[in-house]
């Protein structure tokens, strides 16, 4: 306990010593430092302060320090985490590569493939995507028809992935392949590396109705893949993805609490766009509905705090799984209501008739639309409660 | 029988359905957007509409018009919903059309309305000057002079506000800035002196602006009806415009709803096809319980228009409420089990979803005509 | 068309001669005239108005004369019970001989069954019941298990009846009851009328949450019924059942617009029990559930008439199949508001402390809830809609 | 950590279920209505909870109280809301406690308060006058004479108001009849002369009863607190009393859902167990997952009022609104998934829909909270 202490106020140091004063601030996107070949520091601060944090491994705080990591313990991540929070310094590096693959790689990957790919995560050198659902698999990840064929010294793939995000951005992508085609569902899959610069590889934006395009669709035709990319054992992949399912949750509800684009909290924009009577929203039912959410997110954010509560003392319950649900549902709910909190002035979709603020809220709202399809279905996470909570037979 | 289509009613329909598929589907939308049409809707294909007598319908026929009355023109509207077709329709055919029709005076009805019913004229009603509908928050000013009046104020969400000819603006020439006493309507061609207009992007790909109004001259015989009389003849447009609205929103929804009941059934999930989820078939199933009763609802609103005058008022708030509610369930329920693909902008389901959440502030939204609705039943 | 307009001043002057002033005003329950063994007239008027309707045939105005009916034809049936509307004529013989069993009768039945059921049903000496129902077949009506052995020279009948009416009142039930065990679930069933004065009948009230129990279960044990109460074919009931379905649909939105038990309209009540400032209801929640609620009849009402003017153009849509789960979901959110508005005094459920309005109020609340699960449970409504209107896969 | 039960609070509820379920299930609850039992309550049951400590579990240990805190006390009211057991707990043990250890002086708690812990007590919070929850609408008066004081006035909806010892009334001693300053709570033995006391028969079978007072004498010493300052600590009292409440309908809440989910996986309709049916499945699902949500606030409000008293008006709203709507939907979804048995007053669901409407009322309905909740928080 006391040796925490020490490595706290030793960070603390460190940070107030090395972390410059202008990343002390959430980063915009476009100030978010992403890596890979084609990747761009928003400025001289943003790279000085990566470079540091790379120095002392601390772009992937809990790896060995074999591989670029920080070898720190989770209580040291933790310390590091919350100074890191409590001056508001930003990420240092954004990867899919330290969130998903690593820990993929960490524990099913072979000492070749550690050293290989890790190093290369940390060091920001390659910029990884994910490839997992295919045009028309949707929540049907187990019914994936990209095929990996065995050609004796390498395998050679066919087919699609979609919603790769930044595919296009990306150097790497690590993906699920059917091996077996004979195989039942979940069985026959693999998990393989691809290098995207291979030949045959080539990727496509998607728009949404957001007007955005992070997302991608990546095709791959007869690309030639090594077999020294194939993680853990073949037609075993599925576990690979289940495992890292979970840190793709964990991924999205920390990334939730430090949005980078920060919409206006309903109750803000209550106050600038609408009239308050007597220290009241005139209009009944916009103050309605707004109460209803103000106390839904109160309900989730107490859920929240018992989650957490319940892990630190080894309690289970059924809360963690209703988080997402619950989470993304309020989300789409908290959009529909800035909108019409907003008026028109909420729809506009470009120009200089509307502030940042307003377009942001438009986009944001046709965003929050994928929030209940991306990660798992409503319909999918209802199903899961009903099986796994209230355990109802299955048909 | 107001609640069933006549034979006339039907062809009307049909017609216009088959006109709108083919030379106006979703696709015209998206091209114009592509495109970033300075106009935003197509003026050749709007002449060929009034060819077909869109802009007339409820026009009597010594001006030109159809006298099919109001709910022809609103089949035609809802038929536009399913298209989303970009068009001077609902601005200049229910809005303008029935400002003119109601308040004009007989020099301005011979004068304007043929030019109307042939397409050589397009309105916009400047109304809006708050980001929630008020009709009767008016601050733009008209002041009379020796010769005529002046003009000054601001106006926004002006719907066609950057394309019509001319501006169908509603000033106040007196009374309190929320009174609907004082009101008057006046006609100001859009290229006046003194008119500042910025066409505003909104979310739906059509036509809006903001307009300021700088010392604009206004000649006496501009002015629509009398001076300082326009709020009750005014609230008569704007329900016949709720009442068409909630047409085209009908249109909107049953569109969105029939391609996601045909998405149901060719889409499959773990081996089975989407569609036979029963999760998913109850939700359908009880919006097509709610599309049901919206289209009785908007059946009668629009035989109001024409036959119950007395009851516009309630049947308006009655059809915008109802239907803001249907469209936006029906499209967030769209894009929902559309899945993935319904959050792309290659999905034409995306069109839909913006267009109601502009439609469902067009005139009122929820709140606004539950409370008038309340209102009007005294309590 | 002038012989109906003649009819009509036939018949209007008619009721006047006839119909007894205290005739003119909707019954209570206990004003109604149910006729049969144990039936009983609420007083000298009923007694002399139902004579004077039953000596015209007008208990039943469609049926043959030769079977104690009126003879009328459609046009003249409808002049009929629009000029009883239009003085409030009370109905003179509440029957489900004459809505529900008559009509299979006059379609399905042998010239001997009518004569022998359909007089004593017009004259009310007869009273039926229904029993289509079992315990646990729920909406299952094809599982049911009664069953009724081919013993020769009659059936032997076996097995229990639940939600039969009104059954310790009745004389006879029509029943629903399996005559083929082998065959598919809803091949086999036969539709068979028994006396419930046979040996081996047996009726049990149920109580309902509203206090209330007109409803029964009803037991057959070994009960003996001769072979010429089958109507129709052995083993053909369920189009029989089906037919009847349709009359029952009939009858509940008939019964529905003239309701003995009035309830206080939900407008009605917000004056009567909630504050008004500046014209409008003070609380904003229960103002805001009243113009939803509202709104939403009015949609049922106008596809009410919808309804009724496509049937009458000929014009088929999928408008009456909705009709029941809107009008009864309605209904259920009718009972809640009003229980909202009145707040407390909707809570008493006996005593002199509450108005009649009051306790009604209640108990009809408590009704409410049986009115989305009798008929078809408004889950069947989703799923028939889903399959014929919507034409969705069926898994 | 106030999300997650200690040990200690484990055990009390462990405890408090297996006494409640064998001693006070809903069966008995039917026995006292259908024998139209004239207290209410079974009597030496409540002398038995007394000995477990339940009327005490909040009072220091010097007016011989647990001290336990209230998140102990709602543990055990939670329980009694899944078997929905008739008792003084409420009453007594949640409003007359709190309201004598909040605003009584030494001498009160030192008389009253050791004796309400062994049971020889029970006490009646006189509050409403109005059939919705106005906790200042007080016309009650209490009016100063030489030796004392004169009450007048009528209550209703009196918890336990016809068996209770002592009523706890709010009378208004000076101010406008809506105004929460001027309000006083003085302690009147049932049986005064002056008393009227009518039991009223509710929905859900427990006490209630309309109170009149007419020229009823009251000492200086029945005085609770300061004449005229009654109106914060009342609040303080009420919003325990809300959040207990809010205890009491999630207990009710998930009883009558596992009785469902239960149902679901025995019942059998087309062939198939109907927990299997997709669209019931959801709508479970979904009430699971407003369960979860409001457990949390559950246990964040009750520690609210031992740990962070600032905060207790706003967590007392957000935990009534919720439960309300919580309570509501689960027990008309459980009688709607039972199907025709769920109508019968044989099965137990129907007393868990009846007591529902009941709590619901108690303290403020949703609508009440939800406009409370939203001036708390400024708009």
């Amino acid at each position: 306990m006391e040796q925490l202490e020490t490595f706290r106020t030793e960070v603390r140091q460190w940070l107030q010593d090395n972390c410059p004063e202008s990343q002390r601030s959430p980063a915009l996107p476009e100030e978010q430092y992403w890596g890979g070949r084609s990747g761009s520091f928003a400025g001289e601060d943003a790279r000085l302060w990566f470079e540091r944090m790379h120095a002392r491994g601390w772009t992937a705080p809990e790896w060995p320090e074999a591989y670029g990591g920080g070898g720190l313990n989770p209580q040291q991540a933790r310390v590091l985490k919350e100074e890191m929070k409590r001056i508001n310094a930003r990420t240092p590096l954004y990867s899919l590569g330290i969130w998903m693959l690593g820990p993929a790689l960490l524990e099913y990957g072979n000492e070749e493939q550690k050293l290989r790919h890790l190093k290369a995560i940390t060091g920001g050198e390659i910029r990884w995507c994910q490839g997992y659902s295919e045009p028309g698999s949707g929540s049907d990840l187990a019914s994936l028809q990209t095929r990996a064929e065995d050609m004796g010294d390498h395998y050679l793939v066919n087919g699609s992935k979609i919603w790769t995000t930044n595919a296009d951005k990306s150097d790497w992508i690590f993906c699920l392949v059917r091996t077996d085609p004979g195989a039942k569902k979940q069985e026959g899959i693999s998990f393989l590396l691809i290098d995207m610069a291979t030949e045959g590889v080539s990727v496509t934006p998607i728009e949404l109705i957001s007007g955005e395009s992070e997302f991608c669709q990546t095709f791959f035709d007869n690309v030639r893949v090594p077999k020294e990319n194939l993680v853990g054992e073949l037609n075993k992949g599925w576990s690979i993805a289940k495992a890292l399912l979970v840190h793709e949750r964990k991924l999205m509800s920390e990334m939730g609490s430090e949005s980078p684009r920060l919409q206006v909290p309903p109750t803000a924009a209550a106050r600038d766009y609408l009239d308050f009577v007597d220290g009241k929203i005139a209009d009944a039912q916009l103050r309605s509905d707004l109460v209803d959410y103000e106390m839904q997110m109160q309900a989730i954010g107490l859920t929240h705090f018992r989650c957490f509560e319940e892990k630190a003392a080894g309690v289970q319950s059924a809360a963690p799984l209703v988080m997402k649900y619950a989470g993304t549902e309020a989300e789409k709910i908290k959009s529909e209501l800035l909108l019409a909190i907003m008026g028109t002035r909420g729809l506009g979709w470009e120009g200089e008739s509307f502030s940042a603020a307003e377009l942001d809220t438009l986009r944001l709202w046709a965003m929050s639309k994928a929030m209940t399809i991306a990660g798992g279905t409503s319909e999918v996470q209802l199903n899961v409660i009903a099986k796994n909570v209230l355990q109802l037979p299955q048909g | 029988m107001a609640l069933v289509l006549n034979e006339e009613q039907r062809l009307l329909q049909d017609t216009a359905r088959e006109f709108l598929q083919q030379r106006a589907p979703v696709e015209a939308l998206r091209k114009l957007r592509d495109s970033r049409d300075a106009t935003g809707y197509d003026p050749s294909l709007w002449r060929e509409m009034c060819e077909l007598g869109w802009a007339s319908i409820i026009l009597p026929e010594a001006y030109g018009g159809l006298e099919f009355g109001f709910a022809g023109l609103g089949l035609v509207v809802e038929e536009s919903g399913r298209t989303l077709s970009a068009s001077p329709l609902f601005a200049t055919g229910v809005l303008g059309a029935s400002a003119i029709l109601l308040a004009g005076n007989e020099t301005q009805k011979e004068t304007l309305l043929p030019q109307l019913a042939v397409g050589e004229l397009t309105l916009a009603l400047a109304l809006e000057e708050h980001h929630h509908h008020r009709p009767t928050h008016v601050e733009t000013r008209l002041a009379a002079e020796a010769d005529g009046y002046t003009l000054n104020g601001e106006k926004c969400f002006v719907l066609d506000g950057h394309s019509a000819d001319q501006l169908l603006v509603v000033a106040r020439s007196s009374g309190e800035p929320d009174s609907s006493n004082g009101l008057t309507l006046v006609l100001v061609p859009r290229d006046s002196a003194g008119v500042r207009c910025t066409r505003t992007v909104m979310a739906d790909s059509r036509n809006a602006a903001n307009l300021q109004f700088d010392q604009v001259r206004v000649p006496a015989e501009a002015v629509l009806g009398r001076v300082g009389e326009a709020g009750p003849l005014l609230e008569q447009v704007l329900d016949r415009g709720r009442i068409a609205m909630a047409a085209e929103m009908l249109g909107l929804a049953k569109e969105s709803f029939a391609r996601t009941v045909a998405y149901l059934k060719e889409r499959e999930q773990f081996g089975a096809l989407i569609g036979t989820f029963q999760a998913l078939q109850h939700r359908a199933a009880q919006i097509q319980v709610e599309l049901e009763l919206c289209q009785s609802v908007v059946l009668q609103a629009l035989s109001t228009v024409d036959e119950q005058p007395q009851q516009l008022p309630l049947m308006a708030s009655l059809a915008k409420a109802k239907l803001n509610e249907l469209a936006k369930r029906v499209t967030n329920e769209a894009v929902q089990m559309h899945g993935g693909i319904g959050v792309t902008d290659e999905l034409e389901i995306g069109f839909f979803l913006k267009r109601a959440r502009v439609a469902m502030q067009i005139l009122g939204d929820t709140g606004y005509h539950k409370d008038r609705y309340a209102r009007l039943c005294g309590y």
